[in-house]
C-alpha cells in the first residue's frame, strides 16, 4: 500500500512538535474528518530556521507532514511557497489514490503557516 | 518478531484438519458432485455430508441448508430471494442501521426496485430497541433481516425475541450469522428464523464458501441461473472442497464451542479491562458483556485508527479499525455513527478480535505494545492537551446520525 | 483397478502446484485482501498478482478482470450485468441454441423480464452460420453472447470472426470462454471480445472461483450488493487461496498450452478412430478436425448414456453422457438436439474429455473396454438386431429443434 | 446414487434375452424419452414358466427389469398381476426419487406381456 519511504516518514517522523513563540502557525483538516495537520514556523531573515508539525490522521497524513518539514527547513519562504502537495507526494515515492486527495495537505498548513507569519509581519510593522 | 493475530472478525486460518481434508477433494476425489462416475459420487457424498454438519449446527434439516459463495452472497439471496418471490405480499422490509453492507447496500438497491425499508436505530450499545421494531411493523411488511452479532462492536442482538414477534406477525425472519455461526448457540427452530446466511472463513474454513439456510416452504427467487445444482436456488458447479471444508468446520466449532466461549470470554475481558486501565481516556464500544467472546472494540481519543494499526502491524499485531481511512470512506464506521459515537472518537476506533489461535501471551503482549503506541501517536496529534477541553465539547455536539 | 479420468470438461484435479500454493494461503498467508495490515497486504499481493496472470492470458489488462465464484456467475453477471445498464441502448439479445445453461436460462428469465432473445440454430457440427448472426441483428440489439468451444461435442465456434461484425455494428460481445479459457490461444483485442467467462475448475485450480473478463469503459450492474471488493462489481470478501490458485493455473496453462494442444489432439484422434473402428454403427458428434484438443464426443447407437457411463464406472473408467438420464430432464442434451441429432442417438452419446492426466495407455484401455461394454449393453437392447431397421427409419424421421 | 442391489442387478442381470415362441409380449416407453422394457412371458398351466427382457436405458430400467422378472418367475399369473412398480423398487432397496418416474416401469411392461397372454389366450380360444 504505501511506499518505503512512505513508512520511513511515518515511524520515524522528522520534526514532530510544536514552537513555542512561532513566527506563524497554519493548520488545515478536521476532526470529523479524521485528518489535522499544524505546522509551526521559526522564520528569521525570511528563512524557515525552523518548523515542526502536529497531525492527527492516517499514515499518509503523517508521513506527508514529516516530509513537507523536511523539504522546506533552511529554505527561504518563497522556496517553500512553491513546494505542493504532489510534490511533497512525488518525494514520498507517490501515495495510493485514495490518499492523495483526503489526507495529503501537509504543504496546504505549510502555505496557511506561511501566510500567518505574513499576515503577523504585517501587523508587527504597522504597529 | 512475534506476530499476533486479531482480526479473527475479518477472517480467520484455515484450520489443519480442514486443510488437510479439502486437500484431499483438490486432488484425489475432485470430481464434479453432478456426475454419474465414481469421482461425481465420492463428491456428492461430501457435499451432502457436509450439509449434514452445517444443519446440525443450528437445527435446520439438511435439505434446508443451500450453499453460497460466501456471506454477501447468502444475504443477498435471502434478502433479495424472498422479498422477489414474495412481491405480492407486500413491499415492506426491515432491517437496523447497523447491518452489515452485505445487507444494507441490498435494501438500498430493492428500495431503487420500489420495496421500502425501515432501518431501526441502536442504542449505545448498538442494540435495538424491541418496541420500535414492533412499531415499525406495517400491513405490507414481509420481511424483517437483522443480524445476530454485529461485526464491528461484538454486540448480540436479541433474536429469539425478534423471531417471536416476527412469527406472531407471520413476517419471515432473516438473520445475518456470519458473525455469530459456530461461535455461539443458533437454533432456527427455537429462536423461530426463517433464513440466515454464514460464511466459512470466519470458522477456520476457506474463503469462497457460505451458506443460506431456508426454511422449507419458503418461495426463493435465484439471484443467477444455469444448471440445476442446489435444486436450482444456487446454479454452477458446486465448490465441493468448500463445502466439505465448511461442514467439517461447523461440526468442529460446534463440539468446542461450549469451551471456546468460556475461553475466549476470559481472554476478552483481560484485554478489555488491561485497555482501560493502562490507557487514559480510552472507551469500550458496546456491551461490557452483551458481546461475542473474543470481541474487543475500544476508542483511543486523539489518534486515528489506520495509524495505529500501522504502528501495531509493526509490531506484528493484525487488528482492524473503524476509523474512515480504513472503511474506505470519507465517514468512519456507520455502525459507530448509528451508536452515537461522534466521528473523532470513531476514527480512534480500534476492533481486536480473538480467536482458536489466540493466547493470554497474545493478550499480554498487546497489553505492553499498545500504551506505548498510543502514546507515541499523541504525543504527535494535535488533539491531545492543547486541544483536549475544545476537541471534548465538539465532541459532545456532534450530531448523532439517528 | 485402473482408474481412468475421462471428464475433464466436467471438472479437473487440483494440479499440485497449485494445491501447494492454495494450501499457503489457507494456512499462512490467510489474510482479508482489505485489511490494512501485513496479513492483509500480503493477501491483496497474491491477489494482484493472480489478475496479472490472467489477464496476460488473453492479452486484458489486470484492471479489466473481476474474479467471481465460478463460470456460472460469470455468465450471469456478464449479461445480465450489461443489458441491465444499457437498457436504454435496446432491449435485443442474439445468443445460440447450444450454449451452457448458465447462457440459455439467464436469456430465458430476461425474456420474462421483457427483454428479446434470438437463440441462433446451428449445422451438424454445432457451428453457426454468420449469415443468420448478421440477420438476427436489429437496431435494437445489444449484447451478442456466443460461447467459444461448445462444452458437450467441443465444437470452436469463430469468435474472430462474430467480434468483427459485433464491432462494426456496435453491439457489446460476451464470450463463454469456460471451455477454451486456458486451452486454445484468446486475444480479447485480435477477437474483439468485450466480456468473457471463465472459470477455475476446468483448467486444474480449485472449484468455487472464476472471472468475468469486462472491457475497460463497459457499463455493468452488478448481480448483488455489499463491501467494496473488486471495485463494486463483486462484493464479498475475496477468495485469495482460490484467486491465487486460479492465477497460478492460467499461467501455466499459458506455457504449456502450445505442446498440450500438439498432444492432446493426437490423443484424441488416436481415441476417435479407435472407436469408430472397432465399434460398428457408431459415429463421431462434432467436427473432426475443428473441435477443442482432446475433446471426444460420440453416438453408440441402441444403447443408453446412463448404463453405458456405470458400466464404464465399474470398469474405473469416467466419462459423461448427453442422455436424458444424466441431464436430469426428460430430454437428452439440447446441444445434440439442436444439431438435428435424433434422440435415440443422443441418448446413447458418450463424452470422452482428455486433460494434463490423460495418457496413452488411457485411451488403449477405454479402447480395450469399451466395445465389449457395447457389445453386452446391445445385448441386452430390444432397439439392436431385431429392431435395427425400423429404428433408424423412425430416427431418420426425427423432428429436429431448428 | 443406486443401492448395491440397483447395482448388483444392473451389472449381472438376470434374465436377459428373448422367447421365441412367447405366450406374451409386453413393451413400455419409447426410445426418444430413452426408456424401453419388453418382456417376454412362457405361461403354462397359469404359472410363469420362463420370462425373458430385454431393455433400452438407465441403470434404474436394466435393474428394474431385471429384479421384475425374479420376483414372477414361477408365480401365477394373478400374482404376477399384483406386483407394482413400487413394490419393484422397493425390492431393490429404493430408487432415486428422479428415477421412480421415469425408469421404474417394470411392473407396467410385465402386466402388459399378461394383457397380451390373456388377449391371445382369449383369441386362441375362440379359435
Ligand atoms: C455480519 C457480516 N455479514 C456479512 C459478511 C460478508 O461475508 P463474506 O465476506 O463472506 O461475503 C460479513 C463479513 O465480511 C459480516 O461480518
Ligand atoms: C461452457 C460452459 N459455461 C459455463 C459453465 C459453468 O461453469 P461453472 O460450473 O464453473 O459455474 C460450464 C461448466 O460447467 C461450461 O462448460
Amino acid at each position: 500500500m504505501y511506499t518505503d519511504k512512505v513508512m520511513d516518514h511515518f515511524s520515524n517522523p522528522r520534526n514532530v512538535g510544536e514552537i513555542e513563540k512561532a513566527s506563524g502557525v497554519g493548520e488545515v483538516g478536521n476532526a470529523k474528518c479524521g485528518d489535522i495537520m499544524r505546522i509551526y514556523l521559526d522564520v528569521e531573515d525570511n528563512i524557515i530556521k525552523d518548523i515542526k508539525f502536529k497531525t492527527f490522521g492516517c499514515g499518509a497524513a503523517i508521513a506527508t507532514s514529516s516530509m513537507v518539514t523536511e523539504m522546506v527547513k533552511g529554505k527561504t519562504i518563497d522556496e517553500a511557497l512553491e513546494v505542493t502537495n504532489k510534490a511533497v507526494a512525488k518525494a514520498l515515492g507517490g501515495l495510493p489514490p485514495a490518499k492523495m486527495h483526503c489526507s495529503n495537505l501537509a504543504a496546504d498548513a505549510l502555505h496557511k503557516a506561511i501566510e500567518d507569519y505574513k499576515k503577523k509581519l504585517k501587523s508587527d510593522s504597522y504597529n | 518478531m512475534r506476530r499476533v493475530y486479531m482480526d479473527h472478525s475479518a477472517t480467520t486460518p484455515v484450520r489443519s484438519e480442514v486443510a488437510q481434508l479439502v486437500t484431499g477433494y483438490f486432488t484425489e476425489t475432485f470430481g464434479n458432485a453432478s456426475s454419474v462416475h465414481a469421482y461425481g459420487r465420492e463428491a456428492r457424498k461430501g457435499v451432502e455430508n457436509a450439509r449434514e454438519q452445517i444443519a446440525s449446527l443450528i437445527k435446520a434439516k439438511p435439505e434446508e441448508i443451500f450453499f453460497t459463495s460466501g456471506g454477501t452472497e447468502a444475504d443477498n439471496m435471502a434478502i433479495i430471494g424472498t422479498v422477489m418471490a414474495n412481491r405480492d405480499k407486500g413491499k415492506h422490509i426491515i432491517t437496523t442501521q447497523i447491518e452489515h453492507h452485505a445487507v444494507l447496500d441490498t435494501c438500498k438497491y430493492l428500495e431503487g426496485q420500489g420495496f421500502e425499508v425501515t432501518y431501526l436505530p441502536v442504542d449505545d450499545y448498538a442494540n435495538i430497541d424491541i418496541g420500535q421494531l414492533k412499531a415499525a411493523i406495517r400491513e405490507d411488511t414481509i420481511l424483517i433481516s437483522i443480524m445476530h452479532v454485529n461485526n464491528e462492536v461484538g454486540t448480540i442482538l436479541p433474536i429469539k425475541e425478534i423471531g417471536q414477534i416476527a412469527k406472531e406477525k407471520n413476517i419471515f425472519l432473516h438473520v445475518d450469522a456470519v458473525q455469530s455461526f459456530g461461535k455461539i448457540p443458533i437454533d432456527v427452530n427455537e429462536m423461530n428464523i426463517d433464513l440466515l446466511s454464514a460464511s466459512g472463513h470466519k470458522i477456520y474454513a476457506p474463503k469462497g464458501i457460505g451458506c443460506l439456510y431456508l426454511r422449507k416452504g419458503i418461495k426463493l427467487s435465484p439471484l443467477f441461473f444455469g444448471g440445476s445444482q442446489e435444486r436450482k436456488r444456487r446454479p454452477g458447479t458446486e465448490n465441493v472442497p468448500g463445502i466439505v471444508g465448511f461442514g467439517l468446520s461447523a461440526e468442529l466449532a460446534g463440539k468446542e464451542m461450549e469451551v471456546e466461549i468460556i475461553r475466549l470470554t476470559g481472554l476478552r475481558d483481560k484485554l478489555i479491562n488491561g485497555i482501560l486501565e493502562k490507557i487514559p481516556e480510552s472507551q469500550l464500544n458496546g456491551n461490557r458483556t452483551n458481546r461475542l467472546p473474543g470481541h474487543v472494540n475500544v476508542s483511543l481519543r486523539y489518534i486515528e485508527g489506520e495509524s495505529l494499526l500501522l504502528m501495531l502491524d509493526m509490531k506484528g499485531i493484525a487488528a482492524s479499525s473503524g476509523s474512515a481511512c480504513t472503511s474506505g470512506s470519507l465517514d468512519p464506521s456507520h455502525v459507530l455513527m448509528a451508536m452515537g459515537i461522534c466521528h473523532e472518537v470513531a476514527h480512534g476506533s480500534l476492533r481486536l478480535t480473538l480467536g482458536k489461535i489466540s493466547t493470554e501471551e497474545d493478550i499480554n503482549y498487546v497489553l505492553e505494545v499498545l500504551p506505548e503506541i498510543v502514546e507515541k501517536l499523541r504525543s504527535m496529534s494535535p488533539l491531545f492537551n492543547s486541544m483536549e477541553i475544545d476537541n471534548r465539547e465538539e465532541c459532545s455536539t456532534c450530531t448523532l446520525t439517528k
